[in-house]
C-alpha cells in the first residue's frame, strides 16, 4: 500500500502523515513535492496540514493552484482515496473538492486541544473499519476551522449522509460547548458524492500512538489500508457505495 | 494603473470578526454603532493601459484568488 | 570631510571617548556609513560591553558541550550522534511598542539561530514577563498580553515547530517594560554542526531571504536604550515577520546542509547586514567584501547605511564553496527563494562595503567585533535591599490571616499562579508529533525520534527573589529549571540564560547583574548544568523606572527512556503521596504576602545546592526506576498550590495529606522553600522510594492518599483547608481566561 | 447612516501577505500585477443623525480599535 502525502512549501504536518503511515503503520509513504505532475502510483494520497503558502490570504486559497492539484483531482476523480487534514481539508474546499468553506473560529483564536468527534458514517475508505458512533479523541490545531456552506448544501451533505465526523462530548452527544469553532451543525469532517474524498479539521495523524495522548487517530490509516487490501482503490469505494 | 478590490463576506454569512468588533464597542460605550462587518481591501499595481482592461484583469485576479465566491463577493475599483 | 558633531553621536547612541576609539580604530574619522556600522556593532545588545567582564564568570564547558557561546547557538550532545542546539533570546522593546509584531519577530529570530547551526527546530518555550492585568495599566497591559501571546502563535504555529511550555507572571514592575524571552531548541547530528564562518578567500556570498527595506533601523542602539516620551520619534519602522518566508528559508537552508558546499551561515538579526558580514568574517578570520547596490531592496533609494543597518526579518547571509554556485541557486529556487551573490572573501580581514564599485566603508573586522569597549562599570549595592529585606513580623501572626482557604483560591485566582490554558491553547504545541508532555502539564517534553530518548526543557526566573537578592534570585532561578526537568524524570545537561536588568550605567543596577552572574555561575557549578549560551537585555527602563532584575534560565535535560516520563498530576486514586524537601515555613518574596498582603519583602528561600542536586539524582533515578506516578515542582504558593496543581487535570482524584507545622500556618501551606517536590507514588512503590530518598540523603514524608473529590489539608493532624476539587480547580481554570473574555482580536 | 473604514499598513512597513499574493499571481503567470497590499476594510452602521458626526465617531473608533496606529493608518468614508 503506498501513500502519498503532498509537501506544499509551507506544509507542516506532512512528516507527522508520514510518520504515522510508514512507521506507526508500517506502509509505503512517500513525500510528493507540490511541483510534481504526478502521484507515482500512489494507492492513497493525503493532503496535510500546515500554512501551504503561509495562508494569510484564506488558507488554501493558493495552494489549489499548485500543479500537482490536477493530479490529485484526476486520481479522486477515478475513485482514489483523499484525504485531507486541516489544511488539507480547507485545500479541498478552495478547490472546489468539497463544498463549503471555512470562516475564522468563532472566538477568533488558534484552537490546539483535544476534542471528541463522532463517526458518523462508516461506508467511506477512511472510516469502513470504525465503528458507527464510535467517538474518537483526537488533536485539532486551527484558527480556520469554523465550517461553512449555504443552507442547500448543508441539506444535501446531511441527506446524503455525507457528514462523517461531528464535534461531540466524550460521551457523544452532541453539546454546542463541544463544538470548538462554531461550525454548522458541528460539522468536522465531510466526504464528497463519490465518498472517496474526505475531509476534516482534526489531526487523526497526531493521534496514533497512545504516548502521544490518543491512538483513536489509527483507525482512518487502518480503515484505508483494509478497504484498499481487500479490494484495491477502486473496488473499495464501488463496494462501500454498492 | 492601480485597482482597489473590497472582499466582503456575503450577508448571509455570519461575520465572527465584526462581530466580535461590534461588541467591542458596545462594551466600549460606543451605542450609537450598530452592525459591523470586516472584509479585506486589495491594492493592485496594474501594468495593464486602459482602465477596462485593469477591471477586467483585476476582476479575473479576484475571481481566481482574492475572493472565495462560496463565502464572500467583490467591488472593484480603477484609478 | 565629516559632519559628525555630538548631536549626530547621541543619535547613533555613542559616546564621545566611543568615538575617539573608532578614529583610533580606524587611524581616521569614520565615514557616516562606517559611523552607522559602528554605532550597531558597538552598541550593548551587540557588543556586550557592559556584560562581557561578568559573563566571563560563567561555566561554559563540560563533558557533553559541543558549542558554548560565541555561535548562533549552544549545543550539547545527547547521545546516538546528535546533539540538540538551543538558545534564548529576548525581544523587549520591539514586543512594547508593536506587541504581535515585536513577538513574532522574536520567535522568528531564535528559531533562525538554531537552523543556522543546522539543527531542525523542534521546540519553542517562552517567558513572559507583563504588568498588573487589573489597575490603571490594567487596559493596557491586557491589550499587551494578547498581541503578544497572538505573535508567538501566528509565528510557531505557521512555520511548525511545537510551543511547548514557558511561563508567565504578572507584576506591576513590568507594566511599563514587558519582557518576552523566547527559547528555541533543535536537533542536528554532532558531527554535522554548522558554524557561523566566512572562510575560504574567493568564496561567494550569498544573500537570501526576504527583500531589504528600512525596518529597525538602530533596532540593535534601540535596544540599548530606556524608553523615554522621546523615544516615539526615535521609533524606526516596525519589523513585520513574515513565517511563510522563514519556514521556506528553513527548508532550504537545512537541505543545503545536507551537501559540503556550504561553508559558513549567519541569520541577520540585531544590526543585520553589518553584524552577520562582521561577525563571519572575524570568525574565519578573513575579510568579505560586499557591493550593497546588489542587496535585493525593497524600497527605492536606499543608501548604502541604510541597507548595512536594516533589520529587516527572514534574511540569511551564506558563505559557500567556489564553483558550486549553481547546485546552491538550483536549492533555493526550488523553495522560490533566490540566493543572491552579494559578494566575497578575501584575505585581508577587513569588511568592505562598496556601492557599484566604489567603496563606502572599510573596517577591519576584529576593529567591529574584538576591539569594541568593554566595560567594568562601577557598582553600588542598592539601598532599597535594607528596607525590603525587613518584614513586619506581625503580618505573619496567624491572628491575622485570611482563612487558608480563602489564601488558597486567592493564590489560584492570581494570574501567576492560574491555569496558562488561555494562552498555551493558541500555541500549537503538538504539530511534529514528539510531545510527550503537554502543554500545562510540567516541563516541554519532546521525544528524539530515532531514538529511545526524549528531552525535558524548562524556563524560569523569579524576578522578586532576585530583587530581594539578586544572588540568591539568579541561583534560584537555576534551581527551579533544573528541578523542573527533573520532575520530568530528565537528568540536566544544559541551560542557556537571558539576563534582563535595567540601565547598567547606574551603579546599583550593575551591582544586581554582577551579583546574579556569580550566583547563577556557582549554582550552575554545582548543579553541573554549564552555560552554552544566551543573551543579555539591559535598559529595561521606563522613565527611570527599572523592571525587577530578572534572569531567564533555560535548563534541558536528557531523559535515555522517553516511556519513563512523569508528568504533574496525579495518575490514580488511591495513591501515596509524598513530600520530598525540607519545609522552612520561608514566606520572604513569596506569592502569598504578594496576592494576600501585598507586601514584597523579606529573604528569599534559602538554597542549599548539595540538597537541590541530591533532589534531582533522587527524581531523575526514581524515575528511571518506574517509581513515580506523578511530580511536581514546588514553588509559586507553596505546598498547599502544588498539591492542589497536583490534582487539577485529572478529571477529579482529589487529595488528603497531614503535613508538619513549619513556623506559622501561612507559612506551611504557602512558603516557597526551595529544594522540594510532590510526587505520588503506588502504595507497593512507597517502600522502594523511601528507601532511595534515605540512601540520597533526601527528607521524605508520606504526607497523605491521592483520591475522594476534595482537596483535605490537616496541618499536624488538625484540619486546616478542606474544599471540593471542583470549586478549586474551576477557580484556578479561569482566572486569566476571564480578563479577556469578548475582547476584540 | 454607513461609515466604510479602509485601513492599510504604511508604505514603510512590509505586507507579507501583499508580496505572497503577489508572487502567487506571478507564478499563475500574471505578468501585468506588480505590486499587491492588503489592508482591511470595515463597514459600519452607525445610528449618528449629521455626515460630520459620523465621520469623527468612525475615527475615534478607527483609533482606538480598527488600525494599529504603529504600523497602520486609516482612510474614512460615509455614505
Ligand atoms: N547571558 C549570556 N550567557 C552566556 N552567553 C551569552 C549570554 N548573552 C549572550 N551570550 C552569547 O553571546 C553571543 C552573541 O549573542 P547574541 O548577540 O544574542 O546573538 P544574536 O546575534 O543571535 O543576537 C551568543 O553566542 C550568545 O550565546
Ligand atoms: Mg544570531
Amino acid at each position: 500500500m503506498r501513500f502519498a502525502v503532498v509537501v506544499f512549501p509551507g506544509s507542516n504536518c506532512d512528516h507527522d502523515a508520514y510518520h504515522a503511515a510508514k512507521h506507526v503503520l508500517g506502509q509505503d509513504a512517500e513525500l510528493v513535492w507540490h511541483k510534481n505532475t504526478s502521484l507515482e502510483g500512489a494507492d492513497v494520497v493525503i493532503l496535510p496540514g500546515g500554512f501551504s503558502h503561509g495562508d494569510y490570504l484564506r488558507t488554501g486559497a493558493i495552494a489549489r493552484f499548485s500543479p500537482i492539484m490536477a493530479a490529485v483531482a484526476e486520481f479522486a476523480r477515478q475513485g482514489g482515496p483523499v484525504l485531507g487534514i486541516c489544511n488539507g481539508f480547507q485545500i479541498l474546499l478552495e478547490s472546489g473538492m468539497l463544498p463549503g468553506a471555512m470562516l475564522r473560529n468563532r472566538d477568533l483564536k488558534f484552537h490546539c486541544e483535544h476534542v471528541h468527534v463522532a463517526v458518523e458514517r462508516t461506508d467511506t475508505p477512511f472510516t469502513c473499519q470504525a465503528v458507527r458512533g464510535q467517538v474518537l479523541k483526537l488533536p485539532i490545531a486551527h484558527g480556520e476551522g469554523n465550517y461553512y456552506a449555504d443552507q442547500d448544501v448543508i441539506r444535501t451533505l446531511e441527506s446524503d449522509g455525507r457528514i462523517i465526523f461531528r464535534y461531540c462530548r466524550p460521551d457523544g452527544q452532541r453539546d454546542p460547548r463541544a463544538n470548538p469553532n462554531g461550525s454548522v451543525n458541528d460539522i468536522a469532517g465531510i466526504c464528497n458524492e463519490q465518498r472517496n474524498v474526505v475531509g476534516l479539521m482534526p489531526h487523526p495523524e497526531r493521534a496514533c500512538e497512545l504516548v502521544l495522548g490518543s491512538a483513536d487517530g489509527l483507525v482512518l490509516f487502518e480503515s484505508v489500508v483494509s478497504a484498499l487490501t481487500t479490494q484495491g482503490a477502486l473496488g473499495a469505494v464501488a463496494s462501500l457505495l454498492g | 494603473m492601480k485597482a482597489r478590490v473590497f472582499v466582503t463576506l456575503k450577508p448571509s454569512v455570519f461575520d465572527p470578526q465584526g462581530q466580535t468588533i461590534a461588541d467591542a464597542l458596545h462594551s466600549m460605550g460606543y451605542g450609537d454603532v450598530g452592525d459591523v462587518r470586516q472584509g479585506k481591501y486589495f491594492e493592485l499595481e496594474l501594468k495593464s493601459g486602459s482602465a477596462d482592461r485593469a477591471k477586467t484583469l483585476a476582476a479575473e485576479v479576484a475571481d481566481k484568488l482574492l475572493a472565495n465566491p462560496v463565502i464572500e463577493s467583490y467591488r472593484i475599483e480603477v484609478e | 570631510m565629516t559632519d559628525i558633531d555630538l548631536a549626530v553621536l547621541e543619535r547613533h547612541g555613542l559616546k564621545r571617548d566611543e568615538y575617539d576609539r573608532i578614529v583610533r580604530a580606524l587611524g581616521r574619522e569614520p565615514t557616516m556609513t562606517e559611523l552607522g556600522i559602528f554605532s550597531v556593532m558597538w552598541s550593548e545588545h551587540c557588543s556586550y560591553k557592559s556584560s562581557r567582564v561578568h559573563l566571563r564568570k560563567l561555566p561554559t564547558t563540560g563533558t557533553r558541550v559541543l558549542q558554548g557561546p560565541g555561535e548562533n547557538a549552544g549545543a550539547v550532545d545527547v547521545g546516538h550522534g546528535l546533539a540538540a542546539v538551543f538558545k534564548i533570546e529576548s525581544h523587549n522593546h520591539p514586543s512594547f511598542i508593536e506587541p504581535y509584531q515585536g513577538a513574532a519577530t522574536g520567535v522568528g529570530g531564535i528559531i533562525r539561530d538554531i537552523f543556522t547551526m543546522g539543527a531542525r527546530p523542534i521546540a519553542l518555550l517562552n517567558s513572559l514577563r507583563f504588568g498588573s492585568l487589573d489597575g490603571p495599566e490594567g487596559a493596557r497591559t491586557r491589550r499587551i498580553v494578547e498581541g503578544v501571546v497572538a505573535g508567538i502563535a501566528g509565528y510557531g504555529n505557521s512555520i511548525g515547530i511545537p510551543t511547548v511550555g514557558g511561563e508567565i507572571a504578572f507584576d506591576d514592575s513590568y507594566a511599563g517594560n514587558p519582557l518576552v524571552n523566547v527559547f528555541c531548541l533543535g536537533i542536528v547530528r554532532a558531527d554535522a554542526l554548522v558554524k557561523g564562518s566566512a572562510a575560504g578567500t574567493g568564496n561567494p556570498v550569498y544573500y537570501v531571504g526576504a527583500k531589504t527595506g528600512r525596518d529597525g533601523i538602530h533596532g540593535a542602539t534601540m535596544a540599548s536604550a530606556e524608553f523615554d516620551e522621546k523615544s516615539a520619534e526615535k521609533r524606526p519602522a516596525v519589523q513585520v515577520g513574515d513565517p511563510f518566508m522563514e519556514k521556506l528559508l528553513l527548508e532550504a537552508c537545512l537541505e543545503l546542509m545536507k551537501t559540503d558546499a556550504l561553508v559558513g551561515v549567519q541569520d541577520m538579526g540585531a544590526a543585520g547586514l553589518t553584524c552577520s558580514t562582521s561577525e563571519m568574517g572575524a570568525r574565519g578570520g578573513s575579510g568579505i567584501e560586499i557591493d550593497v547596490s546588489l542587496v535585493p531592496q525593497r524600497e527605492t533609494g536606499m543608501t548604502p547605511y541604510e541597507i548595512m543597518l536594516s533589520e529587516s526579518q527572514e534574511r540569511m547571509l551564506l558563505v559557500v564553496k567556489k564553483g558550486r554556485e549553481a547546485e546552491v541557486e538550483a536549492i533555493f529556487e526550488k523553495w522560490d527563494l533566490h540566493a543572491v551573490h552579494i559578494g566575497d572573501v578575501t584575505t585581508d580581514g577587513i569588511l568592505r562595503v562598496t556601492e557599484r564599485g566604489t567603496v563606502v566603508a572599510e573596517i577591519p573586522n576584529t576593529a567591529l567585533v574584538d576591539q569594541a569597549p568593554v566595560y567594568d562599570r562601577p557598582r553600588t549595592r542598592p539601598s532599597y535591599l535594607d528596607q525590603v529585606a525587613r518584614l513586619d513580623e506581625s503580618i505573619l501572626a496567624d491572628s491575622r490571616q485570611p482563612s487558608s482557604k480563602d489564601a488558597l483560591f486567592a493564590l489560584l485566582a492570581s494570574p501567576t499562579i492560574a491555569s496558562k490554558r488561555w494562552v498555551y491553547r493558541q500555541y500549537d504545541h503538538m504539530v511534529r508529533t514528539n510531545t510527550l508532555v503537554l502543554a500545562g502539564m510540567g516541563a516541554g517534553v519532546v521525544r528524539i525520534k530515532g531514538t529511545p530518548s526524549a528531552l525535558a526543557i524548562s524556563t524560569d526566573g523569579n524576578g522578586r527573589y532576585t530583587y530581594l537578592n539578586p544572588r540568591l534570585g539568579a541561583m534560584l532561578a537555576l534551581a527551579e529549571a533544573a528541578r523542573n526537568v527533573a520532575c520530568a524524570g530528565a537528568v540536566p545537561i544544559g541551560a542557556t540564560n537571558c539576563l534582563n536588568f535595567g540601565n547598567p550605567e547606574r551603579p546599583e543596577i550593575m551591582w544586581q547583574f554582577a551579583e546574579a552572574v556569580e550566583g547563577l555561575g556557582d549554582a550552575c557549578r554545582a548543579l553541573d548544568v554549564p552555560i552554552t549560551g544566551g543573551n543579555v537585555s539591559l535598559y529595561n527602563e521606563t522613565d527611570g523606572q527599572a523592571i525587577y532584575p530578572t534572569p531567564i534560565i533555560g535548563v534541558v535535560g536528557l531523559i535515555e527512556d522517553a516511556s519513563r516520563v512523569v508528568a504533574r498530576a496525579f495518575r490514580q486514586a488511591g495513591d501515596e503521596v509524598v513530600v520530598l524537601g525540607e519545609h522552612l515555613g520561608e514566606l520572604g518574596g513569596s506569592e502569598y504576602l504578594s496576592v494576600v498582603h501585598g507586601v514584597v519583602g523579606g529573604a528569599p528561600p534559602r538554597l542549599d545546592l548539595d540538597r537541590e542536586r541530591a533532589l534531582i539524582a533522587l527524581l531523575t533515578r526514581a524515575a528511571s526506576a518506574g517509581l513515580l506516578q506523578s511530580a511536581h515542582d514546588c514553588s509559586d504558593g507553596g505546598i498547599a498550590v502544588t498539591i492542589a496543581e497536583s490534582a487539577f487535570d485529572t478529571s477529579g482524584i482529589g487529595v488528603a495529606v497531614d503535613l508538619p507545622r513549619s513556623i506559622s500556618t501561612a507559612g506551611t501551606l504557602f512558603g516557597e522553600s526551595a529544594s522540594r517536590a510532590v510526587i505520588s507514588v503506588k502504595p507497593e512503590h512507597l517502600g522502594k522510594l523511601m528507601a532511595l530518598a534515605g540512601e540520597l540523603g533526601v527528607p521524605a514524608a508520606r504526607v497523605g492518599r491521592t483520591g475522594g473529590s476534595s482537596i483535605a489539608i490537616r496541618v499536624d493532624g488538625r484540619s486546616e483547608l478542606e474544599c471540593s476539587l471542583a470549586e478549586a480547580e474551576n477557580i484556578w481554570s479561569n482566572a486569566l481566561g476571564k480578563y479577556f473574555a469578548g475582547r476584540a482580536a
